[in-house]
């Protein structure tokens, strides 16, 4: 009961807080609850042995029979940290959110909450229906984050966001039913249950585009690099970044492009072997371009905001490549650069929050010198600018290291041209670093009458744990690895013949 | 003390130094963040020389200390430990580290006096020596890596320490990013050695390294040692990524000493040294380390010549000096490079802090040609500086004369070394007396151009005793490597102490003959005396004959322009790398995101919404027209099964 | 040529052509008395067919009752203003003239190359059913499909008030005027 | 008489099952092309009629040629429909009337979405 608990006490907390009384105490409570619940997923700590790539925690019923359809949540290494990552960043977002979220506080709680069932259900889920159903639930709150509490620009954002990820799951669920017939054809009973999609032989066809295994991938690759994004598929990021409040920023920047490089390592490769490695190319080859783009775009963007939109691009084609180069340094560092991306983009987004809170503006031209107005600030800024710019021994680099070590191996030259990411990145960091934070005061940070005041308590409460994570899993990223270690290992040597069986049963 | 205990303390020191003043950086009071950061590495120097002493403790061929932290990275077969390994070579560097950094915090204490940023200043420069004690001692290329960047983040720190000021700001940036060119380079050097070699320990490395030369160029050893080394140029500011370091003056002049003079920019000749038997096995790199190093050497030089910026003119020495170093791997003469790396920290770190006392003294003018004439003014100082500038120019029996010499000698003397490298050598030697000297004569000697609201005055001690000590380095630093041709004539016949010591990691140049007296003697002989004439010359000119300089720049304009001008190479990065690459962005940006991709997933929706009021108008309510379609469907579905 | 094949020729071309007058005249009360016309006809052609009852009963509803309907309604309306026969549309008119041609030409198309019309053909002369094809059907009428005919009985009558609900309203959907 | 002329001969004297269907056939699709482009409303049921009279003959015949009765007992449930829906549209149409004074086939779309 304890992955239940987990996925589900978020959408109790919403029912509560939707029935709670008092408006003025509803942060307080929601802020409460979202620590209650960081705190209830530490138990998985406990019960997770992370010595085994099988299935733990395994909550397993039959939900519609006919089709085989199951209520199947289980743990295992892949998913352990991302599950911790999205509870361990709730009650961050709402501290940070304290300020920036002032009207219609109810629904936007309500809203969030959901918004972390459906993203930890999609995470846990080993039924295909089922996760369907995470994995297209988390669009809805965010939709309405984004277009309620957003900016001026929010609708065009918010529809735009949710119509890329929309066409592309659609595209997934075709698959999803088409391996459920393929499942009836193997074994009689059609599932929907990933183990037995696991099990399935999808006949492969090198060069020919129109094969089966082919099109099922494309179709679940698509689906998924939209979330990603990955390089031509992006372009509804940054508007929804822009657009979107800084907590939905943060849960869109912390958690949910992860569902779409998540699901990579999931579905995609262990169920198309064959084509994965085929078409690899494709992806590593876009995931390069991604990288080399968005550091390209990031640096020429006005906006802060977009400028760290756009980084996410780059950082994210990193995950892409490392998990496509499928072997064991790509699959951990992609792993690993999930989780860093979650804690430096997220704490970059809640700065950038911060700072607008502030002044009200994000053009990057309008600032300069505020290192010497808010130096507290600053430190906190630049610390999380080194994670995000893989300086060793903040977590970023073991990522990127381990990515471009992976992918060096699947390809000299992609490697080659992924590193110039190294270069870019410090580059459009650094750059935006200098003209933000460095020189001579820019027009919103000398005025006079409005004196920019250095972090409260609050802030700081909020940004600590995010400077103990870049540092705790830069310098002891075994910690982290060791949980993982078991299922990329599986996953690495049984490619071919991937499937997965649970802890307990033989 | 154990060893583990020593080289714990070694480390942590520096850092607890710089978490204390980082904690503290609100207070104003230089000399207690000077004494706690001062002390912190005086700590570090403390178990330096006792690293050193337990290293003579050991077996000649087993001197070296492994400390392992535990595993930092393990990931299939990948094993990364914080392991710190002290042997012969990474000794005498943490040595050089901790005492030159060790007296330039003492004198950062007066130089950085008044300034309300001082604690951070200190916490700043613990870090830095933090990270390139990391960078000396780590076991494994991702350990080096680490304080590799580390130093270079400090540097960028320091550098942008006074970031209010633009332009300081930038040279920070500009440092920062042109060394991650160099690292992204060295990292990918670091993957070709875990794809063939299976590890990234440096010994291991080390002992795997073949001892037959690789002779194609895209060999495993040749490709990697190549990136290697491009990480290399990027810290140690090489051909063609030695830009950023002139601008690194931007840095408080202790800074500029410490870090991009006596240390961090060495780290890269460090790395070479250390790492010297997988370069020897790529002769194809050797060459071009060489010939890079040698061709830095001479445009860094001709550079420094017409410079007029007190820190600039050093900066450029710098850089050349460097060149030495790397011409000296390249000829795979690793012990001269590394005695070098030695007698340079000393001297140039000296000879900067002497400029410090000059900048100092004329209230932050940097300016040579409104100086002059301050030899009276600033006795000790001209007094230490002339002692740098004689080390420099490689006055017999100063130590640059031996550690130059025997670069000059080997690179014309190994096997992988050529007349033409050694001619350059000797002509960058020539130019090195000749700009030092010019820098000699327009600051201290002649007749004093100092503006009349200038008052100069003599340093407090506190930033003398620094100079002082690194003065009579730069003097007896020499002689724990005199050649053997000189040891030879010497009463008592000293040996080379550094060969020695470094001996049994430094792999000897394949077939490398025994040396002939009579050579290395003519070879030494003209090298000094062209050195001697030019600096003469410099001297002649820059005291007595200022006219005839500015009646020969004159002629010689538009070459006088271009040196001065840095050949343009600045402009060139800016012209055809960096503004077009900000352009293109700027187009990518504009073209293909917004008014491609954007634009197409427009047109997709445009289709849809336009199949959507087709259908739409197709739905108007016209009865007719519905039968219509009746009619149509049934015709349709008339023809599809006729035709089947 | 038999007479069975020019009574058969005969009916059809004035079917055919009460039906082109139907479709085409301007003047609805012309439309509704060439359809008296082509309803006769066709109860002629049924006669043909020696479906002698369908006959009659087609001469008394449809050229009876239903066309005394049309005509009153016609009547009912003073309709002179309509000079227009055809909906406005030249495109629109073409493309639904071809759809009815293509129709046609379709069905006239399977019936031609439909192995049964043949054979059928030849037999064309058979004997009927055994018995008085009029006993027979009232017979089965009211044994096999007593229940339709039951419910279209019914259907009558709701459409009896139906109608005359329908004709005392107002009339449109847009409130009272 | 060559072979050709004989059988358009026979096409002619040979009525058989297919000439009704023809014959039912032409008159549908007139019907067809009344309902399709006549705009007054009465004279479209007036179309409907006929093609219902066509449908008719071909149960009619189809009965005949295939000896079975059950084609009458269709037409007359077919007869009966019509008048029905003779009478509906006609009472709709004097509704319509009565409302726009018009019974031109456009005054009925205002069901358009």
């Amino acid at each position: 009961m304890i992955l239940s608990t987990v996925v589900f006490l978020p959408i109790l907390f919403a029912l509560i807080i939707t029935l709670w009384p008092q408006k003025s105490s509803l942060k307080p409570i929601a802020l409460g609850f979202s620590l209650a619940h960081f705190i209830f997923s530490l138990i998985l700590f406990q019960s997770f042995d992370p010595s085994t790539a099988q299935l733990q925690l395994v909550e397993r019923h039959m939900w519609i029979p006919k089709f085989g359809i199951q209520y199947f949540l289980a743990l295992d290494g892949i998913s352990f940290w991302l599950i911790l990552l999205t509870t361990f960043l709730a009650p961050l977002i709402l501290l940070a959110s304290w300020k920036s979220i002032e009207e219609k506080v109810r629904g936007f709680l309500v809203c969030f909450f959901v918004l972390q069932t459906a993203m930890l259900g999609s995470f846990l889920a080993f039924d295909a229906i089922l996760f369907y159903i995470f994995w297209e639930l988390s669009l809805i709150p965010m939709y309405f984050i984004v277009g309620i509490w957003g900016g001026s620009r929010r609708i065009y954002a918010t529809v735009k966001f949710f119509i890329y990820t929309m066409a592309g799951s659609v595209l997934m669920l075709v698959a999803i039913i088409y391996m459920m017939y393929l499942t009836q054809q193997a074994f009689g009973q059609m599932s929907s249950s990933l183990l037995d999609f696991y099990k399935l032989n999808i006949p492969f066809i090198g060069n020919e585009f129109f094969s089966m295994q082919t099109l099922l991938f494309f179709a679940f690759a698509l689906a998924f690099a939209i979330k990603v994004p990955l390089f031509p598929l992006h372009t509804w990021l940054p508007d929804a970044h822009v657009e979107a409040p800084t907590p939905g920023s943060v849960v869109l920047a912390g958690v949910m492009l992860k569902m779409g490089t998540f699901c990579y390592i999931r579905w995609v490769l262990p169920l198309f072997p064959e084509a994965s490695e085929y078409w690899s190319w494709i992806f590593v080859l876009l995931g390069v371009i991604g990288i080399i783009y968005g550091a390209l775009v990031a640096m020429v963007q006005p906006d802060i905001k977009k400028l760290v939109a756009y980084s996410s691009v780059s950082h994210m084609g990193y995950i892409i490549i490392g998990l496509f180069a499928m072997n064991h340094q790509g699959l951990q560092g992609g792993l690993y650069q999930m989780l860093n991306h979650g804690i430096s983009t997220g704490a970059l987004f809640i700065l950038i929050g911060m700072i607008y809170e502030r002044t009200h503006s994000r053009e990057i031209s309008q600032y300069g010198g505020l290192a010497s107005v808010l130096p507290n600030f600053t430190i906190f800024f630049f610390i999380i600018t080194l994670s995000s710019i893989a300086v060793p021994l903040t977590n970023g680099f073991v990522g990127e290291f381990l990515i471009l070590l992976g992918v060096y191996k699947y390809s000299p030259w992609s490697a080659g041209f992924a590193a110039t990411g190294v270069v870019l990145g410090a580059a459009y960091m650094l750059w935006m670093f200098k003209r933000v934070f460095y020189g001579e005061k820019g027009p919103l940070v000398a005025d006079e009458k409005h004196p920019l005041m250095d972090l409260n308590l609050r802030e700081v409460f909020v940004l600590v744990p995010f400077v103990v994570m870049v540092f705790w899993m830069g310098i002891f990223p075994n910690t982290f690895l060791k949980f993982s270690e078991a299922s990329v290992d599986y996953l690495v040597k049984n490619k071919s013949s991937y499937q997965l069986t649970v802890k307990g049963e033989q | 003390m154990s060893q583990t205990a020593l080289i714990s303390l070694l480390l942590a020191s520096p850092f607890i130094g710089f978490l204390i003043n980082g904690f503290r950086r609100k207070h104003h009071s230089g000399n207690v963040a000077g004494a706690i950061a001062s002390v912190a590495v005086f700590i570090s120097f403390l178990c330096s020389i006792a690293l050193w002493i337990e290293l003579q403790g050991l077996p000649k061929d087993a001197r070296s200390i492994l400390v392992n932290f535990g595993s930092w990275i393990s990931v299939g077969g990948l094993n990364v430990n914080f392991g710190f390994l002290v042997d012969q070579l990474s000794s005498l560097m943490i040595l050089i580290i901790t005492g030159v950094g060790f007296l330039i915090h003492l004198f950062s204490i007066g130089y950085m006096h008044h300034d309300p940023g001082v604690a951070k200043y200190f916490a700043y420069l613990n870090f830095f020596i933090f990270n390139m004690l990391v960078l000396v001692l780590g076991d494994s290329l991702v350990t080096l890596f680490v304080g590799w960047e580390g130093v270079g983040l400090a540097s960028y720190l320091l550098i942008g320490f006074w970031f209010t000021d633009k332009d300081k700001a930038s040279a920070g940036m500009k440092a920062f990013i042109t060394n991650r060119i160099g690292d992204a380079a060295f990292l990918i050097g670091m993957f070709i050695f875990f794809t063939s070699f299976g590890t990234l320990n440096i010994q291991e490395l080390n002992a795997l390294a073949p001892t037959i030369a690789e002779s194609t160029w895209y060999g495993i050893i040749t490709l990697g040692t190549l990136f290697l080394f491009i990480g290399a140029t990027g810290k140690s500011a090489q051909i063609p990524l030695y830009v950023w370091l002139p601008d690194a003056m931007a840095g408080p002049t202790p800074v500029s000493a410490l870090i991009h003079a006596a240390t961090m920019v060495t780290a890269g000749v460090y790395m070479i040294v250390r790492m010297n038997p997988l370069f020897l096995a790529a002769p194809n790199t050797m060459l071009v380390i060489a010939v890079i190093g040698a061709l830095t050497v001479i445009i860094a030089a001709s550079i420094g010549i017409v410079q007029n910026d007190i820190k600039k003119v050093l900066a450029y020495s710098t850089v050349s000096q460097l060149g030495y170093m790397f011409l000296a791997c390249g000829v795979g003469a690793f012990t001269a490079a590394f005695f070098h790396l030695m007698t340079h920290a000393f001297f140039k770190a000296l000879m900067f802090l002497g400029s410090g006392s000059v900048i100092h003294a004329m209230h932050e003018e940097q300016d040579i040609r409104k100086m002059g004439g301050l030899k009276k003014y600033l006795p000790w100082t001209h007094l230490t500086f002339m002692i740098g500038w004689l080390a420099i120019i490689g006055t017999p029996g100063f130590s640059g004369f031996f550690s130059k010499d025997e670069i000059l000698w080997l690179s014309w003397h190994s096997p992988l070394g050529h007349w033409s490298l050694w001619g350059l050598g000797v002509l960058g030697a020539t130019m090195t007396a000749f700009y030092m000297t010019r820098l000699m004569a327009l600051t201290f000697w002649g007749e004093s151009r100092v503006p009349k609201s200038t008052h100069p005055h003599e340093s407090s001690p506190i930033m003398l005793i620094p100079l002082f000590v690194l003065a009579a380095l730069s003097v007896v630093g020499g002689y724990v490597g005199i050649p053997h041709v000189i040891g030879a004539i010497l009463p008592g016949h000293p040996e080379n102490i550094l060969a020695n010591w470094l001996g049994p990691i430094i792999r000897p140049i394949p077939g490398i003959t025994e040396a002939e007296a009579s050579t290395e003697w003519t070879l030494m002989g003209i090298s000094v005396g062209l050195a001697l004439i030019s600096s003469l010359t410099a001297y002649t000119l820059y005291t007595k004959k200022q006219e005839l300089v500015r009646a020969m720049t004159e002629k010689i304009r538009p070459v006088y322009e271009l040196v001065y001008k840095k050949y343009l190479v600045d402009e060139f990065y800016f012209g055809f790398i960096i503004n077009p690459l900000v352009r293109i962005s700027e187009n990518i940006w504009a073209y293909i995101d917004v008014r491609f991709i954007d634009k197409c997933t427009f047109w997709a929706g445009d289709l849809i919404k336009g199949g959507g009021s087709f259908v739409r108008s197709l739905q108007n309510g016209n009865l007719q027209q519905y039968a219509m379609y009746i009619g149509l469907g049934l015709v349709l579905t008339l023809t599809f099964v006729m035709m089947r | 040529m038999t007479a069975d094949a020019f009574l058969f020729w005969f009916l059809a071309i004035t079917t055919i052509a009460g039906g082109i007058t139907v479709v085409s005249v301007a003047n609805p009360i012309y439309a509704a008395l060439s359809l008296a016309f082509t309803m006769v006809s066709v109860a002629a052609v049924f006669v043909t067919l020696e479906a002698y009852f369908v006959a009659g009963v087609q001469l008394i509803v449809y050229a009876g009752a239903v066309m005394v309907l049309f005509v009153m309604v016609l009547m009912l309306f003073d309709l002179k203003h309509e000079l227009e026969a055809f909906a406005r549309g030249k495109v629109s008119g073409a493309i639904k003239l071809l759809t009815a041609g293509l129709l046609g030409g379709l069905l006239i198309g399977a019936i031609a190359y439909s192995p049964e019309g043949s054979k059928i053909a030849v037999g064309a002369n058979q004997v009927a059913v055994a018995g008085d094809p009029t006993k027979n059907l009232g017979y089965r009428l009211f044994t096999q499909h007593i229940f339709a005919f039951e419910a279209l009985g019914v259907l009558l009558l709701v459409i009896a008030v139906g109608a005359v609900a329908l004709s005392r309203s107002k009339g449109g959907t847009h409130g009272q005027r | 008489m060559d072979s050709v002329s004989s059988e358009g001969l026979s096409l002619i004297t040979n009525v058989g099952l297919n000439h009704y269907l023809v014959l039912s056939t032409a008159l549908f699709c007139l019907g067809l092309i009344g309902v399709l482009l006549r705009r007054n409303a009465i004279v479209m049921l007036m179309s409907i009629e006929l093609m219902l009279n066509a449908v008719n003959i071909s149960f009619i015949a189809f009965g005949k040629y295939n000896n079975n009765i059950d084609g009458q007992i269709m037409v007359f449930f077919v007869m009966t429909i019509a008048a029905a829906e003779a009478a509906v549209g006609l009472a709709l149409a004097v509704s319509i009337f009565k409302r726009f004074k018009e019974v031109n086939i456009r005054f009925f779309e205002h069901l358009r979405g």
